[in-house]
């Protein structure tokens, strides 16, 4: 990339000629307030908090959006640029609900910070607020819409990032808002409840439902019994929520921490992780071997399913009738569990510590209650986890590592790395190489599937088949296979899919603000934990292996059908 | 393909898929409503033919004042308000039509005949004030003429 | 030591420690609002409840002490849902703008609200109709946002014995206020600082003036002339998240000339002029019999301290003026002469640790033909809300010098920072002075450390005209302690030779415009800071400042010359305190 | 070819219409029957001829006859047609009359010059055959037998032609940049949403020589290398959308469009789209956003449309006006537009000029005219009888000029130096009796209704200046209000996304400066 010389408040500096004049600054360490600016969204330059002034243009310009060039003379600290960024600031405030104190963003909103920032201490327009509803007929995403600041990035998000096409802008001008589909409410739309909009969100606006008050009240009541499961992803992003870098490992605190909350058992989703390998690396085998429709794909993301239900209901026959590993865990739970430590199964919630607002949605599914219960009680995300542990006044940096429960608790590296966008097809193939095979993988690290990019194509020598996989994270991604399946074009025998950016570690639950960076961290943390672990095949899990013998007896078995898989409804995308 | 008595698959027809046709499919097929509007189903079927998802698709009819998806008289009145306009005297037409027909701007008579809207300059600043119901076009106009206007209508 | 049992785990502690204390250190988080570490402990607003077995009622556990074999809970659904319902209450009492409160982001009832996940507040009706005070120079009052948590009264009344605030009327009502309700300027507040640094919300607040120094800036007109004072280099970091007493000295000045000063300068040059000058000042008085003890008079806090309530001490005061005050004259003086700049032109701001430096800026007698030495003083805080403004990314700044000729400082100049410090830098120079030869050992270890709780002592030996002399000083930080020590000078009780007194707890390190949380901890680090920057300092004594020695050359002649007289040395007036009210 | 004594050409534009033109075609038609004059008398329906009510030109006198009711078509028919003694009650403007009779059409129009509008009013607009007689296709087949594409952007180039839109950004430079951008695809936009308050000389055009327009297009087309145009037209213009569509297929009838035109290589198709009643539309990327389908919210720029536009092709947007002077310049030559007009602004100029006057209606003056000089000779003075208070030139997103500055001259250079901007052409009186916060108001109203909505200083500014004004209006504003909108204003001139927020405070910043007392006047008493 070559290089050009810029005039920035009147220092020169050299940058890469592709950047943006917002990027330049920050080489120069001038951080220029953003609000409408996403590192992970398209550039929309609408909400002018990063206006600056150029050389020889009457007006200014965005700096988010403005390509730098050649001798280009740019000041970021004028009297009039700044009175126009805290005019636009006084503008949006003016617009917006004063109830920081008991606002769900309260010190973690952008806006809040943007105005103490700023310096803001006085609004000279009076407060006009919309008169909205909050919306939270979904159960998994709540609307508050008068916190809305119209800069757009959950519509970005769910139209380019996802392409899902569930929210966008209504009206225009002053009465302009972000509004579901046709007005309706977001349960009546496409949405898949992924949550990017959520993690986008700068202000209070769109916020997952807690339900922290539910798992409290379990807690302190003697008679239930509360298990909870963790995901592979909480372990590498939840220490950003508690101050730490992003990428902090933190299992064993987190461990410690859920104890400190009082949950009776804490166990990982990472053990059902490895259960989901051995079932859905069965049923590959089985669909190559008795022409089964292929390529196969994945199943363990919720917003992926319910996008594929509406988009595109007629490859149905080509997803893994395998339940997700949260819903696999919560089945035998309240089967296999309750029996072992016989205890009365109705007495018994499961809470699951997820990644993802789209999991509080699959827990709720009719035909996830093949324990004879809901098989998962409640979903919480990362942040409503975070919540609970600054409420009980955990001091998370200086906790005592812990480790999980037995024998829910005992998993694999295989497990780990469902975290990460191509974690699946790597332990997958970890498993079904050493079955087919029947000889010991040597390099475990398959990094050909790894990696932060939408799409991944591979293929693996398996015996003597040439495995083709491929690997998508985020919808509109996902679209671009699924389009060539549709067209006939694509010749894969095994499909990875994830709802979000980089895999779960980018999940719709995760800490926010959120960006790529973050995601290389936390991407990178989760490799880290499987190049730690004792056991990284999910076939070689003792757990597992007892489960099998003592419960389920085979894979693919009758009780595992009966427990461990589910089918898929088609829904109609232009609700 | 027939939606609230509009023959919407015939009307799209008429359009390639090429893109660029949506504004004049939306104003073909409002014009043949005759409730002045776009429903729902309708909105789908053009979502279905164009491609284009269904909120982009709101989102556009909420943006250009000329449309709606609300049911809407079968006689639209477009009051025009600008400065032209105003500084020879539209406020008292605009009154006018609001007391004649017993609504505000933005309602319908409950027969369903007229809708009052309020809207930006139509280009008729020669004879202003001016108002347009449908696609006739009334000018130079006086408070006292409008029950005459109103009355012109079935 | 006892043993307790909190949350399940088991905990040793020393006996007459509270519950609250035995929490921290098992790294439990127990919420807090009237409670200040070792300094108040009321129990008042019943955010710190805990569950003690056996007891039927949730106890404060900043009040209550650990009894042995005490079983105790922090985390019960009672407890908790306590909490929270007495949050709820403040809240309820509380303006909901947060968006344009001074403390925005860095309010501790906002915390808390957000750690303790308030979502609704079910009471919504009267609230208190508490008054305002924004005619002061140097502090402004939010009475509608006091929760009543009275940490501002414990330390006007008994940290600092000012007593310029107290609680007023009773319940519903409360408010923490001046007698007869008078604004602060007309009360004995001597502008220190100490009730802004501990109040948890934005009902104290400086004065603030940040917009003047914009439109200076922005002025084409003006020339602006910026100096930092010595311990703002150890506590700016903290507002950007560094730990207290990192050095940021260099960022300082790279920052500021990104925001767009003209001319950046440090006040460490004063400092070592002040030196110079109290140094000289100090022979003149041991050796042709002056008044003794001399006092320092750089803290401008102290000095409306004595003022109002030692004015018979005031011939013991140094004339000298405060660092401040010295290097806005020689801007206004000698930098403008040499620039060839009118001085009428030049705005002179300087970053302070200080509220009641606000003050002293506008004191009548400083300044000349019609200009004031400085225009416009800060704090530490609004210099830090300066560079968020200026969106400037501080901690990947680069390190920058100030500009010459009066940016060059010694050592001895940064320690002005720290309580002991003018003292430590006034011997190793005056020392030197009276013997003729250099001393090789600058560190006065004596004079130097946080102490909370009265003075510290020290006596020097040298030789005057060769005679012995056991030189005798004191040093002391809070004006508590200051009224002890004037009250010993008075009663004849003191032989101190010379004393040097600073108005905020542990000095300027913990001056009443630093960031804020300031805690004793704190203070401390900051202190370390101080003295390890003036241990990597290549230069430690003020008399061998090589600017200071041109200074003295080009313009002043020498110390305690005519035109240091002049320029560098004040008066004082005896303040009369509710004089308004006799009328 | 038939040969007709008389021509009557009849303003059959929307404002006829409503002044009772068809009524007066009628009652003609059936005259001239019963006279038996038919065969010797052809009736041309025209566009808009710049007079109120129903008028009509009778060739080859030249006599304009305005206000003709039906009523007196029985003596206009007896006396003038028949007897040849011209009616003078019905007669345009009775100052003029010796000039009339002398057929000196142009002196009529108090120093009019008339490129753009050459046909307006003189041709039937529904008529191909009309336009070609008068040159119509002229400039095409010349460009395309003669012209390099690089020599036609020179030749607009040279004749320092600029934006009518309002921007004013040399058109040859524009077309220079896309005819160097590589690509197998461009488009030509002609933009036809005429929005700006008090504006309708796009409409005149397309209503009255739809012809031009579409030649414009197909040089323009030509000279960048495109082969496929849009109009997009305001959706409430519904005459011009037929006359521009009946154009079109007139022109594909006789190969003026369409593959091969004049058999050369040069294929070229035009469409119409439609306007959906949103003056942001009017800003190029907005339009282009729009055609495409999509809300009509500006772009950022760069990229600029003239590298990646409509559906990411390169792309020209010009204005109707612009357009319309091309095939003229091309036949005239760039030195004959250079010498209309004044140094820097070459050309002519079409005025709207509006309110309260006694002759609205159309102008096209060389730049350079002043403003008094418009009121005065063109306008002639106020209708009411009282004293003009200012004009509002460029429509609402214009300048407001008080009466003490009418001296002002109108071209480019000599408004740009003073901060002020012809805009689209608008210029409106207002006489005393107007409030100015009354005004203001409205003008406030208009922004407030039509802003997008991306952009924060724009839509939440033109919300809080509409709100300034309705509380001035009621008297019950405060001091510092009007700091505040000034404040404001400044704002969203400098910082707003497009050129609606940059542009809309214009008025407001203007009133300021020169009617700050009387704004005052909406201060409640006592208020600070």
């Amino acid at each position: 990339m070559k290089n050009i010389n810029i005039t920035i408040d009147g220092k020169e500096y050299q940058v890469p000629e592709n950047y943006t004049i917002l990027e330049a600054c920050k080489q120069a360490g001038i951080e220029i307030p953003v609000l409408c600016y996403h590192p992970d969204l398209r550039p929309e330059g609408s909400c002018r908090l990063c206006v600056v002034e150029i050389e020889g243009m009457r007006t200014f310009q965005p700096s988010c959006a403005y390509p730098v060039n050649e001798g280009m003379k740019v000041k970021t600290n004028t009297k009039e640029v700044r009175d126009a960024r805290k005019m636009a600031l006084e503008l949006i405030l003016s617009r917006h609900p004063q109830d920081c104190l008991v606002c769900e963003r309260n010190n973690s909103c952008e806006l809040q910070k943007l105005a103490a920032e700023f310096n803001m201490t006085d609004i000279y327009f009076s407060n006009e607020l919309p008169a909205f509803k909050t919306e939270d007929e979904s159960g998994v995403i709540v609307r508050e819409h008068q916190k809305c600041i119209n800069c757009g990035r959950c519509v970005r998000a769910c139209q380019e990032v996802q392409s899902v096409n569930a929210l966008e802008f209504f009206n225009r001008g002053y009465e302009k808002l972000v509004l579901p589909t046709g007005n309706k409410k977001l349960h009546e739309t496409t949405c898949t409840y992924c949550g990017q909009c959520i993690t986008v969100c700068p202000t209070g606006a769109l916020h997952e439902r807690d339900e922290t008050d539910m798992v409290w009240n379990w807690i302190e009541d003697p008679n239930i019994h509360v298990v909870v499961q963790t995901a592979p992803a909480i372990r590498v992003s939840i220490g950003e929520e508690m101050g730490m870098e992003p990428g902090y490992l933190s299992t064993e605190k987190l461990v410690g921490s859920l104890r400190k909350l009082g949950f009776d058992k804490v166990f990982d989703t990472d053990f059902a992780a490895d259960l989901t390998i051995i079932e859905e690396g069965h049923e590959l085998l089985h669909r190559l071997k008795n022409n089964g429709t292929l390529p196969m794909i994945t199943s363990c993301s919720p917003g992926w399913i319910k996008f594929m239900e509406t988009f595109y209901s007629d490859l149905i026959p080509n997803v893994s009738s395998c339940k997700s590993p949260q819903q696999m865990f919560g089945a035998l739970a309240k089967t296999y569990y309750v029996e072992k430590a016989q205890i009365d199964a109705s007495k018994v919630k499961v809470v699951s510590i997820m990644p993802c607002t789209a999991k509080k949605y699959e827990c709720n599914r009719p035909e996830m209650k093949d324990s004879g219960y809901q098989d998962v009680d409640v979903v919480l995300t990362t942040r409503e986890l975070a919540k609970m542990i600054k409420i009980a006044g955990i001091n998370f940096a200086e906790i005592k590592g812990e480790k999980y429960d037995a024998p829910l608790g005992i998993s694999t590296g295989a497990a780990a790395i469902f975290g990460a966008s191509g974690g699946v097809m790597e332990a997958a193939l970890r498993t079904v190489y050493e079955v087919v095979t029947n000889t010991e993988l040597e390099n475990i690290d398959l990094k050909m599937v790894r990696g932060m990019e939408g799409v991944k194509e591979a293929t693996v020598a398996v015996g003597n088949l040439d495995v083709k996989v491929a690997i998508t994270n985020g919808l509109s991604n996902a679209r671009k296979i699924l389009d060539k399946i549709r067209a006939g074009e694509a010749d894969y025998h095994f499909i990875e899919i994830m709802c979000c950016p980089g895999g779960c570690i980018g999940g719709g639950g995760q800490p926010r603000p959120t960006s790529p960076d973050k995601r290389k961290a936390r991407m990178d943390a989760i490799y880290c934990e499987d190049c730690n672990m004792e056991l990284r095949k999910s076939h070689k899990n003792p757990a597992i292996d007892t489960l099998y013998k003592e419960f389920l007896k085979e894979p693919l078995g009758e009780k595992s059908h009966h427990l461990l898989h589910t089918k898929y409804t088609k829904r109609d995308s232009n609700v | 393909m027939t939606c609230c008595n509009v023959d919407v698959g015939k009307i799209l027809k008429e359009y390639s898929e090429e893109k660029g046709n949506l504004m004049e499919i939306l104003h073909k097929i409002q014009n043949s409503s005759k409730e002045n509007y776009i429903c729902d189903d309708c909105m789908k079927k053009i979502s279905d033919y164009t491609k284009l998802p269904l909120n982009k698709l709101y989102g556009v009819t909420s943006f250009y004042t000329m449309f709606s998806n609300k049911k809407r008289g079968k006689y639209v009145i477009r009051m025009c308000e600008s400065c032209p306009c105003h500084v020879l005297g539209a406020e008292a037409v605009i009154n006018s039509f609001v007391d004649e027909l017993g609504i505000k701007v933005g309602e319908t008579t409950k027969d369903g005949k007229f809708t009052l809207e309020h809207c930006a300059c139509l280009g008729l600043c020669a004879v202003a004030p001016a108002v347009m119901i449908n696609e006739d076009v009334h000018g130079n106009l006086k408070p006292e003429m409008v029950k005459d206007i109103i009355a012109k209508y079935e | 030591m006892l043993n307790i049992n909190i949350n399940g785990m088991d905990v040793k502690v020393e006996k007459g420690s509270t519950i609250l204390e035995a929490a921290n250190k098992i790294g439990l988080k127990i919420p807090t609002l009237c409670h200040i570490p070792e300094i108040q402990k009321i129990g008042a607003c019943r955010m710190c409840l805990v569950d003690i077995e056996g007891n039927p009622k949730l106890q404060a556990s900043c009040t209550t002490p650990v009894v042995d074999g005490m079983i105790v809970k922090t985390n019960t659904k009672k407890v908790r849902d306590t909490r929270k319902f007495v949050l709820e209450l403040i809240l309820s009492d509380h303006p909901t703008a947060c968006l344009t409160c001074e403390r925005n982001t860095r309010c501790e009832l906002q915390t808390l609200a957000a750690e303790l996940g308030v979502d609704i507040v079910p009471f919504r009706g009267a609230t208190s109709s508490r008054g305002k005070d924004n005619d002061t120079l140097q502090l402004n009052y939010d009475g509608s946002k006091c929760i009543y948590c009275k940490r501002c009264e414990t330390m006007c009344n008994e940290v600092q014995t000012v007593g310029a605030i107290f609680s007023q009327k009773r319940g519903f009502d409360s408010e923490v206020g001046t007698p007869f309700n008078l604004p602060f300027k007309d009360s004995v507040c001597t502008g220190c600082g100490q009730c802004v640094l501990n109040c948890p919300v934005g009902a104290l607040k400086d004065n603030e003036n940040i917009d003047e120094v914009w439109d200076a800036i922005y002025n084409p007109d003006k020339i602006t002339v910026i100096q930092v004072a010595p311990s703002v280099r150890v506590t700016l970091g903290e507002e950007f998240g560094l730990k207290p007493g990192s050095i940021v000295t260099g960022k300082i000045f790279a920052a500021m000339r990104r925001m767009g000063f003209d001319h950046i300068f440090d006040t460490d040059f004063a400092a070592d002029l002040t030196i110079m000058e109290e140094g000289y000042e100090f022979i003149n008085r041991v050796k042709n019999g002056g008044t003794l003890p001399m006092i320092t008079s750089c803290s401008p806090g102290w000095v409306n301290f004595i003022e109002t309530f030692f004015p018979d001490l005031l011939p013991n005061l140094s004339t000298c003026k405060s660092p401040q005050q010295m290097q806005g004259a020689m801007v206004k003086t000698y930098f403008a002469e040499k620039m060839k700049l009118d001085p009428k032109k030049i705005v002179s701001i300087s970053v302070m640790p200080c509220t009641a430096k606000k003050g002293e800026a506008k004191r009548p007698e400083m300044g000349r033909d019609g200009y004031s030495d400085v225009d416009i003083a800060i704090t530490t805080r609004e210099f830090a809300k300066m560079i968020r403004q200026s969106e400037i990314d501080f901690l990947n700044l680069p390190d920058e010098g100030p500009d010459d000729p009066i940016g060059i400082s010694t050592g001895a100049g940064l320690i002005f920072g720290a309580s002991g410090g003018v003292m430590e830098a006034a011997l190793r120079t005056a020392l030197e002075v009276i013997e003729g030869h250099e001393i090789k050992n600058v560190d006065y270890v004596g004079v130097r450390g946080l102490k909370l709780d009265g003075f510290k002592e020290a006596t020097v030996s040298t030789q005057i005209d060769g005679n012995p002399v056991d030189v005798k000083v004191a040093v002391a930080s809070g004006l508590g302690n200051a009224r002890k020590l004037m009250e010993k000078v008075q009663a004849g009780e003191a032989d101190y030779h010379f004393i040097e007194i600073m108005a905020c707890p542990g000095g300027c390190i913990g001056g009443g415009g630093q960031p804020i949380p300031t805690t004793t901890e704190i203070r401390k680090q900051r202190i370390e800071g101080i003295y390890k920057g003036d241990k990597d300092m290549p230069i430690r004594k003020s008399h061998e400042n090589p600017a200071i020695q041109v200074l003295y050359k080009e313009f002043l002649g020498e110390p305690n010359g005519h035109k240091a007289h002049e320029l560098l040395h004040t008066h004082y007036t005896q303040q009369k305190y509710y004089e308004n009210l006799k009328k | 070819m038939k040969f007709y004594r008389s021509h009557i050409i009849l303003g059959m534009d929307t404002p006829s219409l409503l002044a009772g033109a068809k009524g007066v075609r009628d009652t003609l038609e059936k005259q001239l029957k019963e006279k038996n004059i038919v065969n010797e008398i052809r009736i041309v329906e025209t566009g808009s001829l710049g007079y109120n009510g129903v008028s009509m030109i009778i060739y080859p006198e030249g006599i304009i006859y305005t206000g003709i009711k039906p009523e007196d078509i029985k003596e206009l028919v007896e006396e003038h047609l028949i007897k040849g003694r011209p009616v003078k009650r019905l007669m345009a403007i009775e100052s003029s009359q010796k000039d009339i009779c002398a057929g000196k059409q142009e002196k009529l129009l108090d120093g009019q010059v008339r490129i753009v509008l050459k046909n307006a009013g003189s041709i039937d607009p529904e008529n191909i055959i009309e336009y070609i007689a008068k040159d119509g296709y002229m400039a095409l087949g010349k460009v395309l037998n003669e012209n390099t594409p690089k020599e036609v952007i020179d030749i607009v180039k040279n004749s320092e032609l600029k934006g009518r839109g309002g921007a004013a950004f040399p058109t040859g430079k524009k077309w220079e940049f896309t005819y160097n951008t590589e690509s197998s695809q461009k488009y030509v936009i002609c933009n036809a949403d005429e929005g700006e308050p008090g504006t309708f000389k796009d409409r005149l055009i397309m209503e009255g020589d739809p012809h031009a327009v579409i030649e414009a297009m197909a040089i323009c087309a030509y000279a960048i290398g495109a082969n496929k145009g849009y109009i997009y037209v305001r959706g409430e213009y519904k005459l011009s959308i037929d006359r521009i569509k009946k154009a079109i297929k007139d022109a594909e009838e006789h190969n003026f469009l369409g593959e091969n035109i004049f058999d050369s290589d040069f294929s070229f198709n035009i469409e119409v789209c439609l306007g959906g009643g949103a003056y942001v539309c009017g800003e190029e990327t907005a339009l282009i956003e729009s055609i495409e389908g999509k809300r009509g919210e500006p772009r950022l720029k760069p990229p600029y449309p003239p590298v990646c536009g409509l559906f990411g092709k390169p792309t020209i947007v010009n204005n109707v006006e612009t357009l319309a002077n091309i095939p003229q310049i091309i036949l005239n030559g760039s030195d004959w537009f250079k010498k209309l007009g004044v140094k820097g602004s070459a050309g002519t100029k079409v005025f709207t000029i509006l309110g309260d006057i006694n002759e609205k209606g159309l102008i096209e003056v060389p730049m350079g005219i002043s403003l008094k000089e418009v009121f005065e000779n063109i306008a002639k003075g106020t209708r009411s009888g009282k004293k003009v208070k200012f004009a509002h030139i460029g429509g609402s997103s214009g300048n407001i000029v008080p009466f003490n500055n009418f001296d002002i001259k109108l071209d480019l250079n000599t408004l740009a130096s003073s901060d002020l901007t012809h805009g689209s052409g608008v210029i409106l009186f207002v006489s005393e009796d107007i409030h100015i916060n009354d005004y203001l108001k409205s003008v406030a109203k208009f922004f407030k209704h039509e802003s997008c909505g991306k952009c924060t200083p724009c839509r939440e500014g033109t919300f809080r200046i509409y709100q300034f004004m309705e509380k001035l209006n009621k008297k019950e504003g405060k001091k510092s209000d009007i700091s505040k909108m000034k404040d404001l204003c400044k704002v969203m001139k400098n910082a707003s996304f497009c050129g609606l927020g940059q542009a809309a405070v214009n008025p407001f910043l203007d009133a300021m400066t020169h009617f700050e007392k009387e704004m005052m006047e909406g201060v409640k008493e006592g208020k600070k």
